[in-house]
């Protein structure tokens, strides 16, 4: 089946279901990935993330026992790395892993995590040590999320909808051998999950919103998928839908006001030199040149292009906006797009963050003076 | 103007937040949002003998507390800040301030006392479906026939619609536009023809309902075809009572950002302590100062009768509402994602902004008023 | 003459040319001073700031040597706080100040200063011990500008004026007697010029632009400083001239314009709000009652207002905003205001300092961990 | 669309840019900006002779070199981040579009070779005080008198109109209306009957003049009457060239006040650690680059002739002037005092932001013309 063919993951290695196809391909998964928009990164993109991690950190029996039944979609995985006590701070997380004779005892809760009701593994970042400071304390692990030890409760959002995860680790068992890299040495093996997690992330935005698939494993995936992400229907909501702007001012015919067209293209103007601005990343990729500060900037643009999209559509809207469901402009979709906007600059890290890392990662400034960086964890205030 | 309160108001304010802090917690807020009416009779009861704050804004020959606009604002901000469910706004507020405006003293001495009593819930149903609550927004025409005013059409976006005893609304004589011909009516809530349908908005926390008269039968609320000066004062007073109750929202969200930005911890620093939190919260506080200097300042216009009222009313709506909605967005923001759970209580703020945002005509239509009211 | 009947300085004591009025009507020096607009702050409010600080900190030689001169406007003082290394962390201030046997040596550089080239005298801030915290280690001093040590250099600004100088001092001389409060103890002592001329740029705010003043005493000084003011002639322009928006869209006929009328609108419902938020904190203040936040937010406010303004004026001006004197609209008005406005989120504290101050003093949030605060001066990282 | 330039572009770029790093420090410009022509006449000559940039553009069979918008676009960038006073805006990209736009081929061979050989210098005068450079706002009307054309009138905003050699005008048929009528002219600098006024404006580094027409002879430029589409491709062209000088501008301004950042101490910390500076970096970031990738778009466009250019040209200039003006803004407010002294560069380019924001028409006049062009 196509799995084995290697064009399932054509950048993979060979040794592992690839065809060894240049790194300048990378972005092949996760442009594929977006071809299912909104949709993608909620389940098949999570477990693209846990293949990519473990075919750098795993070991050889950790990649026979679960890249393929990744790549068949037969698994399907999470990620269980923020806590409610750990959220732009991730590497503050309490969750305990305590070693046993021949398997790790996982104690804690996390947070924000997609699909954790439906799968059937976890990728786990747990402390194992709490006399280092905090990055140094962290390990890696494969949970099997269906074991009395985990409970996952639905976390409902202020949209109404329940797309993610509370998960409850009491007494939760991890074998030895589902160690992924050293112990640890979690962090790099995070920082590789989360590397992926945006190039996806900014290949679904490059792509704007939702697209439809191409190819029969696409289609399948596509249409199995359907029911399996109900709870993220509302995603490209979340991204303020500027493809309705101009339709639904022509519907409403406000778009012949002078003070809302000015809203509209100053939207227009955005959303156009975002796109822009990515397309100049990636073709930059393609030409092997050196990243550029436009291959940053995805995760902010996006925040504003949500916003000025949400503040262009209640003009639009005028007094209807305030109505829902079916009472509401186009059956709801409006509404639920005011009221999805705000998770865009929160959500995968939030916009302060991400001025943070522009400033010192692109921009070099200095960073501020730490009060936790090489305390031991212990020492550490912390919620 | 005095621009500051007295010591009596002070205390009525004081009176009125701890009566909201008592009754309305957040998850009495939440039971009664799931509810059909959306407030709690028994509670509502409670406010209108302990405080009659149904009547503040009613003289007293007709069974009210004979209060000014002031007093009657102040309840707003704090029933605003504590988001507190009551009919204050619909029947006190919206269709209070119309009997008083449209009606003739005859009309006042056969509607207001039950109001000022608390026996009888009024609705106000003016809007077609525009948004604005002006007159050329009203399309509805009555007619009269064998000796009735009768109404043929649909209102909308009528607060607390469904679960008045009697509705007062707008139409206009036949062949009339503008401000000419318009007549204020009041409708039993069980006359035939009329029928009522909760409307789904984004805000559970202040019904909204959609009317459709079929040739239902109206007594008239002052003298029919006069009415348009009453129904533009009527909406000028109604968006200062809104604009109040929106930075008492306000101020209540930014109060909440800052509390959560002192404890929650990250790196090894409450968040508060970062210059990215901190200065958010500052220009927040400015915002919020600002809206209420307007509100209050618009207040003393209505209080007072003067002639800026319908520019300060549109002045102090716009920037209320963008303060409110700004406040909202950002302590979302400061909160992260806990700020946009369910369970976290900065969302039913933020859809009361969002849903005040619209009501009454959006920003840019206020800010366009102020000016032709400055001749500008 | 004016000066000795108590009626210049009202709320001064009686001892000192004052009637002892109540501390209520402190407001009055700000309200006069501020009948000079733009003007007043510039001359005869840096001295009326001296004036305060020796009613508080001087001794009786002192105020007996002083007081009278600036009341009857014989003499003109400066402040010398601000250093090219020391803006905004002002406490981080490196002129010296050395014990000699009947007097200190003065060496180091000033900026900021204005009316330092007609003063005959300063208010002098320097440091005098460095081995304790920053804040620790400054003494206040009266200066006599009219010496060989001291040089004043003129400081053009990018509006083309020069309202300030550096001032710098070389072996200056400060004679022991003219040492205001303790040695060591000057922070506290500077702490009362700083709020008497926030008291004073709040009153001048609280005035709106330029107004006329009244009584023979303003009457005369406000003629006389017209010659010595000419550099500070632009300040009602930093402050973004909003009372010439309106007739400048009726003059040019714009104001007909939707979009054009609603940047005009936003300008004026935060220029009116601005108004009233500083009456509510007068009105408080007169009632005896305490200050709300409301009476922090002035110098905010002033810049949004200001901003709004420069906005409102160049879509007015069109194509003619880029013109400057007499070619320029009102002869180069609205180009100075253009040229001006970027100062008013500069001036006296910057914009970022303010909140700041507002967000600890006001909302009383955590301060930052300071690097600095403890420290022995000589040991923080400065410029 | 590329989204990408060629090594042989960035190479061209680093041949710009160390050339204007090396001949235009601050010191140059504040030399130069003083001075009654602006640029240095040496230099501008080692500029044609080193590079050809004065041709750039202009086709090699008229002694150009034959290159396209988008290295016109390159030099114009490089040019703008080091603020280089030289005659290539007004005399290659205005002059010399215009030229080729509205010439006919004997008009290029006329005009163009003396251009492309640096031997002179041409101005374009269009607008007459309008600000928005369109055929709207030409009203200057030509006449033919025996056997001449003749001017009347008054232009203004010609950039480098007083040290022009010749400057090529537009003027319209009596009795015509917008794009009808619109005819191309050029006139002598020292035609009789030409005065030309140095304008006082807020941007000393490019000069602007104001020309009188008396009854002054032209030699038409093309088909007279027939220039209304060559005038509206001319300055979309320019609108373009403009954009992309601007974000270079506001790339330096970025440069410098991250740099300033790094290296000011207060508070015994760089202020470049202070979320409140860094943050305002990062979003300028943000500004800069989507101001610079709409830029180089509008360039492609303008070198494809692709039907998009007017809604390019138009998003451009309005994306980059707003981005060019906070930048300059911001970045006097991270540098604080000392970024409002004249003494510090940031002044000079916050100055060649406000003229340049207004220069073709402000943004308000772009966002809608790129909404007709799209027709929304």
């Amino acid at each position: 089946m196509l799995a084995d063919t290697g064009w399932g993951c054509p950048e993979w290695p060979k040794a592992w279901f690839g065809l060894d196809y240049p790194s300048s391909l990378a972005n092949a998964v996760a442009d594929e990935i977006s071809q299912f928009g909104a949709l993608g990164v909620a389940r098949s993109g999570v477990r693209m993330l846990a293949a990519a991690t473990l075919l750098e950190h795993g070991n050889d029996a950790q990649k026979t026992q679960f890249l393929r039944g990744i790549l068949t979609g037969k698994d399907t995985w999470c990620q269980l790395f923020s806590e409610p006590g750990s959220g732009s701070d991730l590497a503050g997380l309490t969750t305990r892993a305590d070693k046993q004779a021949d398997h790790w005892l996982i104690n804690g809760q996390k947070v924000w995590t997609t699909s954790a009701h439906h799968a059937n593994y976890g990728m786990l970042l747990a402390r194992t040590d709490w006399d280092v400071p905090k990055h140094r304390g962290l390990t890696y692990f494969v949970i099997d999320m269906e074991q009395a030890g985990v409970e996952v409760r639905p976390l409902k959002q202020m949209n109404g909808y329940a797309s993610f995860n509370e998960v409850f680790f009491t007494e939760a068992i991890v074998p030895a051998e589902r160690l992924v890299g050293k112990v640890d040495g979690g962090w790099s093996v995070a920082l590789t999950t989360l590397a992926n997690e945006r190039r996806v992330a900014d290949g679904m935005r490059a792509w704007g919103s939702v697209q439809k698939g191409e190819g029969a494993i696409f289609a399948e995936l596509a249409a199995e998928m359907k029911t399996v992400n109900e709870p993220y229907r509302w995603y490209p909501q979340r991204a303020g839908r500027p493809d309705l702007v101009v339709s639904q001012g022509r519907e409403t015919g406000v778009d012949r006001d002078p003070v809302i067209r000015q809203a509209i293209a100053e939207l227009l103007m955005l959303e156009k030199a975002s796109q822009w601005t990515a397309r100049r990343a990636r073709e930059a990729h393609k030409l092997g040149r050196p990243q550029g500060p436009e291959g940053s900037l995805g995760k902010l643009a996006a925040s504003h292009v949500a916003r000025a999209a949400a503040h262009a559509h209640t003009m639009i809207a005028g007094g209807q906006s305030l109505l829902a469901g079916e009472d509401g402009p186009l059956d709801g979709l409006i509404a639920e797009i005011l009221l999805s906007v705000p998770a865009i600059s929160i959500a995968g890290g939030t916009d302060e963050i991400q001025h943070n890392i522009i400033a010192e990662r692109v921009l070099g400034m200095p960073k501020e003076p730490r009060a936790d960086a090489d305390l031991p964890f212990r020492d550490i205030p912390r919620n | 103007m005095r621009f500051s309160f007295t010591d009596e108001q002070m205390q009525f304010r004081e009176i009125v937040e701890r009566f909201v802090n008592e009754q309305s917690p957040s998850s009495e807020v939440r039971r009664l949002m799931a509810t059909e009416t959306g407030y709690d009779a028994d509670v509502w009861r409670r406010l209108c003998t302990s405080i009659g704050l149904q009547a503040i804004h009613i003289p007293e020959e007709f069974g009210g507390q004979g209060f000014g606009a002031i007093e009657l604002c102040i309840a707003m901000e704090e029933l605003g800040r504590g988001l507190f469910c009551s009919p204050l706004f619909g029947s006190s507020v919206l269709a209070g301030t119309a009997i008083l405006e449209a009606g003739r003293t005859e009309d006042r001495e056969r509607w207001l006392p039950a109001l000022s009593s608390g026996d009888s819930l009024y609705a106000l149903a003016i809007d077609e479906g525009g948004g604005y609550w002006d007159a050329e927004g009203v399309i509805m025409q009555y007619e009269r026939r064998d000796g009735n005013y009768r109404l043929k059409g649909k209102k909308t976006f009528v607060v607390d619609g469904c679960s008045a005893d009697a509705i007062v609304t707008v139409a206009r004589q036949p062949r009339s536009t503008g401000a000419d011909g318009i007549a204020f009516f009041v409708v039993e809530g069980n006359a035939p023809g009329l029928s009522r349908r909760l409307l789904n908005t984004i805000d559970q926390t202040r019904k909204l309902a959609e009317l459709e008269f079929d040739d239902v039968i109206a007594e008239p609320l002052g003298e029919p075809g006069a009415g348009g000066a009453a129904l533009d004062r009527t909406i000028d007073l109604c968006r200062v009572c809104l604009a109040n109750e929106m930075v008492g929202g306000a101020q209540r969200l930014l109060d909440s950002a800052v509390e959560y930005a002192g404890i929650r911890v990250q790196f090894g620093r409450a968040i508060g302590s970062f210059q990215a939190i901190k200065h958010k919260c500052a220009d927040l506080l400015l915002r919020v100062e600002l809206a209420k200097s307007a509100a209050y300042v618009a207040a003393e216009a209505a209080d007072a009768n003067d002639v800026e009222l319908p520019a300060l009313a549109a002045l102090s709506k716009a920037l209320a509402a963008e303060t409110y909605l700004k406040t909202a967005t950002q302590t979302i923001q400061i909160h992260g994602g806990i700020g946009f759970t369910w369970e976290n209580d900065t969302h039913l703020y933020f859809k009361r902004a969002k849903s005040s945002e619209s009501m009454f005509g959006q920003s840019v239509w206020h800010r366009e008023r102020m000016l032709q009211r400055w001749q500008i």
